[in-house]
């Protein structure tokens, strides 16, 4: 279990995001990556303006957060983040896992699971 | 170098009232005219804000080439022309209506002009932003500045039609009053502004299949609103620089011109707080918050429906004026875009055409000296005088330059942006704008929508005025 | 097949971006995220320049749509992708889709298709 | 027009030499006025720098409003409010109070005082912001130019409590002395700042949960200079403007007041060298680097520092008080945000409440007539009644405006950005900003640093002072 | 083999992307998309300050490069962004390879290996 | 407080043509100093902006401390140096040198003289951004206006080496032409800018392994083109300014020096638009499209090249100057760049050294007196004269330093940015530039070119020059 890679990649609030940080610290799984994205979902749109005239923004920004891990068992690092990223609001966002066929740590030239 | 009293004794103390005038009416014209030319800056920072970031490089572009081009044109030709159309219209003679040209002592005063001219010029540009081809509004800004504008003080600072020694003026035994140009300026540049708009024809997006109008947010406010202020600040030189008499030399004695300084100064601070007020006070009421943008086009709106009026008018009815400039701003903007159906993209014709013609047409209700029939005939007969000319001759102008170069960017040039299009330029090569929002505009809204939230009734608003 | 879950991640024309929003919601697959991203592809170089000096931008502007799903099949979502995205030329970009071992709500703690 | 040299054998020339001055003058003053208003967009400029992207909305609509409504208040309310408290407090009569309103030859005089009172007013936004709910704003600025900041005037400029004739200068034998209002405007804006800064509360995050205080980045240092080159060049308006007697008339003949005018110029100028030099050291010192920020806040405290003193003080003791302001401004700082724990965004007490302090009480050390211990008491006596009277009204208007509109904006709000909560409006719709900095600060340092690097002591220099 | 489409993922240094644009032309894969991250992992935290106050940046800037392949083999992708991307110092970041279940072209429609 | 009518009955009025002159003179000249100083953010914003984000903080540290260093510098050392070195090569005295320093009626004609001198020491800033170690710019900023600087005055304004009692000028029976600084502020500033560019090297990637050009795009187009019109704003000051005397006292009574004022005013508008006109329509020549940069850039070489000008060309003399000063910007920014391999960030070669002197040279061929041959050849001696002054103590001082303090910061610095490096800052801290641009600038281009496109041949048009 423990050589299989897997890829762990959440959409949260921008404001939660250092709360999962601090959270997948703690669970042993401190590097990750982030991006700043926008996504629909369940959460209403929102409306924006310009000179009065209104117009519907159905994109909220979002941090997307990845986290690839071999040691520590994905559904730990799933976890860590769904109970550091919830504010039981609409919004809230999604984990996602996927597989990871083979990692390289770039440095070192190290592969696989040490790598990561 | 300075006088010995000593020689004073044989040379008696020679001070001649007039020059003393002379000196320190031209120190006060030159300081009002470096003001009058920072606005340019200004209109540029005004308009950049309100476009998006792949069209600021045109706005500069347009705003440079305003002044650049406009200089030399209204030096070879514009200034000539007023004389022109003064003498032509008031049965005057044209003889030497060039002859600034070679007179030093005149150059003070061509460069006064100069700086009101570029003005009107680069009020058009906010109207025809992101999608006017360059060449075409080149062309437009150089016959703006050569004969547009030209005619319309032609026929009014100019001595002409409208002065009381015009043709109209004479007719109705008034003089029309438009003091720093409410309607001369602004009032030609803003109504020049829409029907260039309306040529041009709206941008991309700016009306969905419904004909209904969406908005196309600028890139940024603070550059809209720090614009604002700089005009603001250059303004206080334009209306009260054009109180261009400081000391006036009656009957061989210096006078003090004080309280014409005085109320100019005033009424343009209180129509400027009122006009910025009311629209603060408007947008709030009819959109449930108070906008910036609004209360800055508001402010503007206020200055230019006193502008005419400054020293004609007792203060609180300037504040008055300004308030209805600044109040009218919002419905006028709606009836533009909505009624018209005319995509003006920084509101010009709400803010300079609208405010300058009721501001100024209004002078004669809040006029220091009582109400004046004749006056306020005149009034409305000159607003509708300088509007139409410009219509037309903005109208012939537009339709010549349509067959001559073409008014409009490509479709694709438009979508890239004009500073690519024209001018291969990207002028924040470190930003990639968040193009996202753009697209989303309520594209589709209807089925997506999920708030079910209120209805976008507010930009309705012009329609129940 | 559907309780299979699947990534479908597209490289896209950001001005086609609102059509395959549109797309999207129709085959029933309204969440999405999106980025901006930059790519090179067959899309010919652009030309910069700096006060006349010229640079070449080979990277050009684009947006990535991610939109998992588990009831739709993963291949009609991709083909609602190819329809709306399509100009006929160069630069249109590619539909990718990848596996997804679980998925997680935040808001509500459910795993699985039941998540996305 | 002019008077023909026929004409002035007949009557001879009379050139009254008070028209001549009153006509310098007066050009003199509108231009400087005119400069002191374009310190709004500085002072706008300063603020939105010092923000987050999403707050710069609410700083635009904060600094328009103090103008536009801020000019209209102090018309009706606010310069009548200067006389009466001017003549209560020292004995006067307070008849006329209110004669400028129909007298167009006070109205030049009146938007002279307006640019003060605008500055004041507008000082306090910095100190505020990110945070303060804006009915709550538009109340207390309200209140500020029709009654804190004119009751000031009052005791000062206005021949009241603390003039020579006011009821503590005649007991003193002194006038205060506080040339162009380090005091008057700024001090009285900077201590209103504090004040409302500090019932405001903090904004959230600026302390952690052991009361540290954490830095939040603003926007754009850029803006942030250009806000304070604007400043200092209105500022030249505002302290050598302030000589406003460019020619006297001294037994009917005319005086240049050129070496008053020079002292004034170079002083302000002296000052701000010294006060930036001063603050860039300082920073240098403390934090390794010299610091554009700290420069900034530094050339702008080196101004007010000296604008009390501008005419009254030796070359070398204008540079000498204007780099104790700069140098001042860092443990200022660090003294409000460390010790008194109050969230005082631009540091607006620093700037104008210390600085200001400082330099006006120390006019009669740097004295060019050398020092007087009544004029020294009365320096203190006055920097202190004037703050405490800020303090004290400031207090009562806040709470007054806590219990009617509540001075904050909800937490939800503060962390959309006001932006969005009070106005409705994104001031930059392309643009993303980069949330993760923010989310980063020192969240989760302890834990994380692997850098092992110094401690952050630097921040603690204040404690020292 | 050359028929398995894998996504080539690296977080790399901002300033190396250049080298491995060119590295991944010379091995036959120009089609890139990249995106702007932010990483946390050895690197040690930088500091920033705001007016002297001192706070802890530890996300530093990174670029995404992801890079789909399906003739050339993912293996020498990764290899020629390891070698590409390193500068022996903390923080070069990591090379990840993931499977793709599927493949295609917005353009001309086409799927599977020939779409990439 | 003003004469009674009956009073000067008793007393006749007595005004003296001299004092009202001098009052008249003084408020221009404060106000033009005023506007001069404006030009400050000017020149930040016009290099800020055509930097790279992360280089911003550093050029607006610069900027401000050439004006708070160089004032406090200015004042005990270079305004005494001007005096000291315009008597040493005119045969005269150096005693009394520093007076001014202690006499109150000097210090407005200091502040006067000062703002010119920060001009010339900020033009230095454009040409080393990015690149260059704060400390060695420090003190190279110290030593421009403590000596590199005044000495150049000294030689000319100051009465020195080139005046008409200066050796050389005696010897040619001329006065050197320069009028407010085409040579005397910009082209020493640009020359001193180029040899400071040269020693600090090119910055990284500025040219590729075959030595040719690479550009760097700055951050914002924007910001420097509101730079220039900033800029555009206080050099009506600048010049027209220059024109100090408006009214003159001739045979004891006054003159308004009307002519002079307005051929200032308008050379100055003229040359401007020439300049710009011209390089938008090269650069639309060579570019195939009108660029803003260029414009903006053409539009300041206009303004340099009649800045020595203005009151000695005819109008259309001044306005082929402008043009002529345009119309070089290009070319002479190719030959910095390809030929002399000098990485000249803002072009200030080509617009402040280029421009000014040939627009000086020139000077008597557009005359307005006619062409006078030795006036002529002294314009040619003189610009060489400063030129040679310039890049020998440049040079020296560089070296000096580059040995003191280095140059130049490390590379590591230069790549991570200076406002990280030198100063711990980030400007834009919610802002993360688009660093893939940079990386992708003509980096593999060869290879990916897939479109077959033209060659950048446009950017050897300087080669045929
Ligand atoms: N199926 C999906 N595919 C891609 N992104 C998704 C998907 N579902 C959710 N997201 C991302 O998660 C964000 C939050 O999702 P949302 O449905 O609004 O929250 P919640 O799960 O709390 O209802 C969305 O804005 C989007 O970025
Ligand atoms: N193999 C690939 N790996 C990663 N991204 C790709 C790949 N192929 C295409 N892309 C992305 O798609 C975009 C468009 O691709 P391009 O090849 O230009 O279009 P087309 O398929 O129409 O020829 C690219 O800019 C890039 O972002
Ligand atoms: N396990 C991981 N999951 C996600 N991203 C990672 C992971 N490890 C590294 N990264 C990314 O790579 C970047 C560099 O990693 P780092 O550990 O600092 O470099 P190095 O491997 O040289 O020690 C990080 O900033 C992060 O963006």
């Amino acid at each position: 279990m423990s050589d299989e890679i897997k890829l762990v990649m959440a959409y949260i609030r921008p404001d939660k995001l250092s709360d999962v940080k601090q959270a997948l610290a703690e669970v042993g799984a401190p590097s990750l990556t982030v991006t700043n994205v926008s996504g629909r979902g369940s959460q209403p749109a929102k409306k924006g303006q310009w000179r009065g005239e209104e117009y519907t923004v159905d994109l909220h920004q979002k941090v997307k957060v990845e986290c690839v891990v071999a040691d520590i068992p994905a559904d730990d690092v799933a976890d860590a983040i769904l109970e550091a990223a919830s504010t039981d609001e609409k919004g809230d966002g999604k984990v996602f896992v996927l597989p990871v066929d083979s990692a390289h740590q770039i440095r070192t030239g190290k592969s696989g699971p040490d790598a990561v | 170098m300075s006088v010995k009293s000593g020689e004073s004794m044989v040379t008696p103390l020679q001070v001649d009232p007039a020059t003393v005038a002379t000196g320190i009416n031209n120190v006060w014209v030159l300081v009002v005219t470096f003001l009058i030319f920072f606005m340019q800056p200004g209109f540029a920072l005004l308009e950049a804000g309100q476009v998006r970031a792949k069209n600021v490089g045109n706005v500069l572009m347009k705003n440079m080439t305003d002044w650049i081009l406009g200089t030399l044109i209204y030096f070879v030709v514009g200034a000539g022309v007023v004389s022109i159309v003064g003498a032509l219209t008031s049965g005057g003679s044209v003889a030497g209506a060039f002859a600034y040209v070679s007179d030093p002592n005149a150059w003070i005063g061509w460069l006064f002009g100069a700086v009101f001219a570029m003005t009107a010029a680069t009020i058009v540009s906010g109207a025809v932003a992101e999608r006017m081809n360059f060449n075409a509004y080149v062309l437009f800004t150089i016959l703006m500045t050569a004969a547009i504008y030209p005619v319309v003080v032609g026929f009014t600072w100019g001595g002409g039609l409208l002065a009381s020694g015009g043709f109209i003026g004479a007719a109705l035994g008034a003089g029309y009053l438009d003091f720093a140009g409410a309607t001369v300026v602004h009032m030609c540049g803003g109504v020049a502004g829409l029907v260039a708009a309306k040529f041009v024809g709206a941008r991309k997006g700016r009306y969905d299949e419904n004909g209904n109008s969406q908005p196309i947010p600028g890139h940024s406010m603070l550059l809209a609103v720090l614009g604002t202020f700089i005009l603001a600040f250059g303004w206080y030189g334009f209306n009260v620089g054009t109180q261009a008499t400081i000391l006036a030399v009656e009957d061989g004695s210096l006078t003090f011109m004080g309280a014409a300084l005085g109320r100019v100064a005033l009424v343009t601070t209180l129509g400027m707080g009122a006009g910025g007020a009311m629209a603060m006070l408007t947008s709030a009421r009819y959109q449930g918050k108070p906008d910036p943008l609004w209360t800055a086009n508001g402010l503007l709106a206020g200055l230019v429906a006193v502008t005419g009026a400054v020293p004609h008018v007792t203060w609180w009815g300037g504040a008055l004026l300004g308030g209805l400039g600044g109040f009218l701003v919002l419905p006028a903007f709606h009836f533009t875009v909505d009624r018209l159906k005319v995509d003006d993209v920084c509101g010009v014709f709400a803010v300079h055409g609208v405010a300058g013609a009721v501001g100024t047409a209004l002078i004669p209700v809040f006029a220091v000296g009582g109400f004046a029939l004749n006056q306020f005939v005149l009034q409305v007969v000159g607003v509708g005088v300088i509007a139409l000319w410009t219509i037309a001759a903005s109208a012939v102008v537009l339709v010549a330059l349509d067959s001559l170069v073409g008014l409009r960017v490509s479709e694709r040039e438009e979508s890239e942006g004009l500073d690519e299009g024209e001018h291969g330029v990207a002028v924040y090569p470190e930003f990639v704008p968040n193009e996202r929002r753009e697209s989303t505009v309520a594209t589709d809204g209807g089925d997506i929508r999920t708030d079910g939230g209120a209805d976008v009734s507010e930009t309705e608003v012009s329609d129940d005025e």
